[in-house]
């Protein structure tokens, strides 16, 4: 939104002090995010809702389906930390280390949705569909697709994001503020997948 | 109050040490939780509980929550979990759904 | 990006002007437009709805223009009433009652009354009112399209809104396009009140506290709150249901459903589910239409009154008490709904207790007014309206939120002339207050204060005369929703539909009073001073309308609580807030 | 002006209570067990609500017509107390009202919908669908057929979803357009819709209940009057939703019977 980082704190001279003492787009990233929590959680609920309702809730998840999930886990966990590298270089103003690391982070996403897609694959190819799979409540597919497909959305924008913004920030159009804030967006993300893992892939693990 | 802003919030102050530990927690309760699965069999409770550590120490020290002022936290956290909090009431109608489906 | 309007310099053209502008105060017009045309036409459906319920039988020419399937020849076919009974709940409920008092006036009056000279992030602000722009297109969409709009209410009860056409007219592409407009208003709040919050939190002039914020901009602030993540389980509800009904799955629909002799192919939802999701959005709704009306009348009394409220924080403290209890308490629209009953109980307690803080707020209005100099005016008016009408809507929660009577009020024109009352009404006539009271400052032109006074009579008399008998009606049992009364137990009532319908049908005329009001002012009012109403709030100490970055790049300074009315040995009556003039006694308690 | 507000405000305030306390338009005479404690809270409910209505109406009348246009000179005032008073009055007023109504009052929702039917109690199946109510009873071998929504044909008067020819149970159910239950038994009531949400609502009786497609339902109520009286549907359900009904037929025990025999020998 902004053209340049202002070294001076607007906030200091002439106006009054904000509460949190961060930038507005900081504190609006964190109240986006709480909103998409409540979001996501609400996906959850539907899903944890239905799930509980239905009798025949297919448990269909090989081990080798959740080690690979335990694989995209670590993808994600892993871009989590690079990112944090990237916000360090750019706090030392480190441009070519920052946008290096960005990049990494944003490949890392990518392999991640690789990775998801690959699955989504291959589950489709064992005939689940939005509505229909050959193991029990079709409802399965649908609560799948839609946290998952929901959380890939998010991936996939964040690897556009940390893209559009790595390049702005060699550009020199970005500061290190850009980047802070998009890797809390790139957290969010992670963390959202903290919670689809054990609910989503783990409670339908195959018994 | 101070008026500058706090050079705070950026892992800058409180250095990579306390990441790298945050990034082997994460995994480990990640790996434990499907070890766990795989040997005992997914227990929602403990999977949800162990989710929720992560997820906490990921937002304070990944996402730096716990260097920023508390007021941050402060206003954030409580709300979101009263929120999220709330939409448990609706566990009592999924468990009748379970019982009183017709035929 | 607390540069805020530093990066927008004065527009140029007319597009970046009037159309794709970032500027505050633009958006806010264009969200009043907006209500504007959305509430007439809400209007218009509600007149052609109470027209029909006490002349089902006349013709009302022209109408099969609008529709030839749903009013052939002019009549209106049962199907047609409930499609127009949607349309209107919709419109009136996201169009106007959340645009007009929070988008509206808080887009053009927030960033000015905390001294900032945008708000926090422009492009997001224009981005919010085009995306409710798209929205409303969809939604307007639905008239068109071959099937006509949905008949499953705005409340889009599963599984009538998830099964499609089988389930009746109306319920095939109309119900796509209802989902679709909502999850996009869903995308436009929230875009909205982020921006709200931090515009709020960051932008404050110097001197400008929190406590020192106009309580107005508190309410603004508070409702963005709610909104916040209120809309955002609305947005995965609506997005849900459009699964449902295009990608063929079951989150609202159980097995076994047997609709227009087809046994549906759904299996594994539950409408409940739908229930819940839409009513955690659907009560957080209700205080994000009446709170940003609570803070505006509680502004315009104060300067009417002369004197501040007995106490700001609690006022404050209520308004927040409400925001909080908002979320606790959904379950009380589904007491009835197959809800587990122990869970009534529970929801039944916090939603009494918002009770609460409502009293609080009555009484500190009631008793501010005690004592003071209370001027009347158009505006002023209009707040005491609000308060009349706030007390008339609010007691009738009282009997809803006991389930026990619910079991015989739920359903009934009860709780319409409830609803209506407390969010309808009151919320609009917060509105009306606000429009006369800032209109000048937001066109330049001074409205006409005895045109202002004969809309406020017509409207106030008319609106009781509408909603007072609805609640007779409930409690003699007359269910709503209905597109006529076939049966006999509802023939003794029919003439007080009548009664309602002409009151409906002259109130509504009497709006067209103040449209010409508003029209004629904008272009030949006499010019508008620099604070009309010696005010002391800082939108009165910029020129009116305000130059594009609102203070004209110089970066006010606050040096006052926002309601320094009557103070003794002040040069004037009031002290602006950014005046440095320093007097030792106040009246202030 | 100010005093016409108030004049305004005071007699729209009466007008509006007029009807109530005279009792022109109220809820036609309750003929269930449980409805005298829903009438009992509703009017006491009516009390206090109506004392809050009138006194915050007129306080806003006379204060609006003793303040305003009051002009410079004027001293101002401030409400004796001042905002302390006013909180705790609200608190100590509605936590009155809330404890009284909300709590105690609660009685009568439990009466409803926590006790269990009586073992004794005649059973009676509902199904709502668009856009009708259609009843059932079990028969002489006091046990329903299972419904089967596959075999649900309107053409054929099959409602239900009956299969006499493997279920025999479904043999001897009695299926009915209207409700015939016995005047002071209890009836329990099964609801099960067929199609989307509908409501059951018998306002003489106070009971209101949605079918929920998917979840079947049961409430339970004794009628204490014979007579006939209209069952409506009170959720939105389509286009016909206006003209969904059916009769409650309150019946004493002997016609009760006679009308279950009638029935089934049809």
């Amino acid at each position: 939104m902004s053209q340049a980082n202002l070294a001076v704190d607007p906030h200091a001279a002439v106006m009054e002090e904000s509460p949190f003492a961060i930038p507005s787009s900081k504190l609006v990233m964190w109240l986006f995010i709480i909103s998409d929590a409540v979001t996501f959680g609400a996906f959850l609920f539907a899903y944890g809702y239905i799930r509980n309702a239905s009798t025949d809730w297919p448990t269909p998840f090989e081990h080798a389906s959740i080690w690979n999930a335990l694989l995209m886990t670590f993808i994600l966990v892993t871009s989590s930390l690079t990112i944090l590298f990237a916000v360090r270089a750019a706090q030392n103003d480190d441009r070519a280390g920052a946008f290096k690391w960005t990049l990494i982070t944003a490949g890392g996403g990518t392999l991640f949705a690789i990775l998801h897609l690959r699955e989504w694959s291959s589950l489709i190819g064992e005939g689940v569909r939005m509505f229909q799979n050959p193991w029990g409540a079709p409802m399965f597919g649908a609560t799948f697709f839609t946290i998952t497909g929901l959380h890939m959305l998010h991936v996939i924008g964040g690897v556009i994001a940390l893209t559009v913004v790595a390049l702005t920030y060699r550009a020199g159009r970005y500061s290190a503020k850009h980047i802070e804030i998009w890797s809390l967006y790139w957290h969010f993300v992670d963390i959202v997948w903290m919670f689809v893992v054990p609910m989503v892939y783990l409670l339908n693990m195959k018994r | 109050m101070n008026t500058t802003t706090t050079p705070n919030a950026s892992g800058k102050s409180n250095g990579m040490a306390t990441t790298y530990v945050v990034y082997v927690t994460i995994l480990a309760i990640a790996v434990y939780q499907v070890c766990f699965a795989m040997m005992a069999g997914p227990q929602p409770m403990l999977m949800l509980a162990l989710a929720i550590l992560q997820a906490s120490i990921a937002v304070m020290y990944f996402m730096h929550l716990a260097a920023e002022r508390q007021v941050l936290a402060l206003a954030l956290i409580p709300y979101t979990i009263f929120v999220l909090f709330m939409m448990n009431m609706i566990w009592s109608d999924s468990v009748r759904l379970l019982h009183m489906r017709p035929h | 990006m607390s540069e805020a309007a530093a990066h927008h310099g004065p527009p140029q053209g007319f597009i970046r002007k009037y159309v794709f502008s970032l500027d505050h105060k633009i958006i806010g017009l264009q969200y009043y437009g907006l209500a504007l045309v959305a509430v007439f036409v809400g209007m218009f459906l509600s007149w052609l709805m109470r027209f029909h319920l006490v002349w089902p039988n006349a013709a009302i020419p022209g109408l099969q223009l609008l529709s030839k399937v749903g009013a052939p020849g002019g009549l209106i076919t049962p199907e047609y009433y409930l499609s127009l009974l949607t349309m209107h709940g919709t419109l009136m409920v996201f169009f106007v009652l959340t645009n007009a008092p929070f988008a509206a006036f808080g887009n053009y009056f927030l960033p000015i009354q905390i001294g900032a000279e945008d708000m926090a992030f422009p492009r997001f602000n224009m981005m919010s009112f085009w995306t409710t722009f798209v929205a409303f297109v969809v939604l307007l969409a639905a008239f068109v399209v071959p099937d006509g709009p949905p008949i499953s209410g705005w409340t889009a009860y599963a599984p009538l809104s998830a099964i499609g056409k089988d389930a009746g007219p109306g319920l095939d592409m109309g119900q796509n396009l209802w989902g679709i407009s909502i999850a996009i208003f869903c995308i436009a709040s929230l875009l909205g009140s982020l921006n709200f919050i931090a515009t709020t939190l960051d932008l404050r002039a110097k001197g400008m506290t929190l406590m020192r914020m106009p309580l107005s901009t508190w309410a603004w602030f508070v409702t963005s709150c709610i909104a916040l993540l209120a809309f955002a389980v609305l947005l995965p509800a609506c997005l849900l249901l459009v699964l449902d009904r295009v990608a063929g799955t079951s989150f609202f629909v159980p097995a076994g459903l047997v609709v227009s002799d087809h046994l549906q192919p759904h299996s594994g939802g539950s409408p409940l589910l739908w229930q819940h999701l839409f009513w955690f959005f659907g009560h957080p709704e209700v205080y994000i239409a009446i709170l940003p009306a609570m803070g505006i009348v509680s502004h315009i009394l104060i300067n009417s009154m002369r004197k501040p409220l007995l106490s700001h924080k609690v006022v404050i403290g209520s308004m927040m008490a409400i925001g909080f209890l908002s979320y606790m308490v959904w379950g009380h629209h589904m007491f009835l709904s197959g809800m587990n009953p122990f869970s009534a109980l529970v929801f039944s307690f916090p939603t009494l207790m918002i009770t609460i803080p409502a009293t609080v707020l009555t009484l500190i209005w009631l008793g501010s007014l005690y004592g003071s100099r209370l001027q009347i005016t158009a505006a002023s008016l209009f707040a005491l309206g609000f308060i009349s009408m706030f007390v008339s809507g609010g007691v009738s929660g009282f009997f809803l939120a006991q389930p026990s009577i619910d079991i015989y009020l739920h359903a009934t024109y009860f709780v319409v002339g409830h609803f209506h009352l407390v969010m309808g009404v009151a919320a609009i006539f917060g509105v009306f207050a606000g429009t006369y009271f800032w209109m000048p400052k937001m066109t330049g032109r001074m409205m006409n204060e005895t045109l202002g006074k004969i809309h406020f009579w017509l409207s106030f008399v008319g609106a009781y005369c509408i909603f007072m008998p609805f609640h007779y009606l409930g409690l003699a049992g007359n269910v709503r929703r209905y597109s006529s009364f076939v049966d006999d137990f509802m023939a003794p009532l029919m003439p007080v539909h009548k009664f309602i319908t002409i009151a409906a049908l002259c109130t509504g005329a009497a709006q067209l009073i103040f449209l010409y009001n508003l029209i004629h002012s904008r272009f030949w009012g006499p010019p508008a001073p620099v604070n009309p109403w010696n005010a002391t709030s800082l939108e009165w100490t910029v020129p009116s309308p305000p130059p594009w970055n609102n203070f004209g790049g110089v970066h006010p300074v606050v040096y006052h609580d926002p309601y320094q009315y009557s103070v003794e040995g002040a040069k004037e009556d009031f002290i602006m807030q950014n005046s440095p003039e320093q007097v030792k006694t106040t009246v202030r308690s | 002006m100010g005093k016409f507000f108030a004049v305004t405000v005071a007699i729209i305030a009466i007008l509006s209570a007029i009807p109530i306390v005279m009792n022109y338009w109220g809820p036609p005479a309750d003929i269930s067990t449980h409805g005298a404690a829903i009438d009992d809270q509703l009017h006491e409910t009516m009390w206090e609500a109506g004392v809050s209505f009138l006194a915050a109406q007129l306080v806003l009348a006379l204060f609006v017509w003793q303040f305003a246009g009051r002009g410079r000179n004027d001293k101002l005032k401030n409400f004796p107390g001042g905002a302390k008073w006013l909180v705790i009055a609200a608190f100590l007023f509605v936590g009155t009202e809330i404890l009284a109504l909300g709590v105690i009052g609660q009685k009568a929702w439990a009466t409803v919908y926590f006790a269990a039917p009586d073992k004794d109690a005649v059973t009676v199946q509902a199904q709502a669908g668009q856009f009708a109510f259609y009843f059932r009873y079990p028969g002489p071998d006091g046990k329903f057929g299972t419904p089967r929504p596959d075999k649900i044909d309107e053409g054929n008067q099959n409602f239900f979803g009956l299969d006499p020819e493997n279920d025999v149970a479904s043999r001897d159910d009695i299926v009915a357009g209207e409700l015939a239950v016995p005047v002071n038994r209890q009836v329990n009531l099964l609801m099960h819709s067929k199609d989307v949400g509908h409501s059951f609502y018998v306002r003489e009786l106070r009971i209101q209940q949605d079918f929920v497609p998917g979840l079947d339902l049961a409430v339970h109520f004794t009628a204490t009057k014979t007579g006939q009286y209209e069952i409506v549907c009170t959720q939105l359900c389509g286009l016909g939703h206006y003209n969904m009904k059916a009769y409650l037929n309150v019946l004493s025990q002997e016609d009760f019977d006679k009308w279950l025999k009638d029935k089934s020998a049809q």
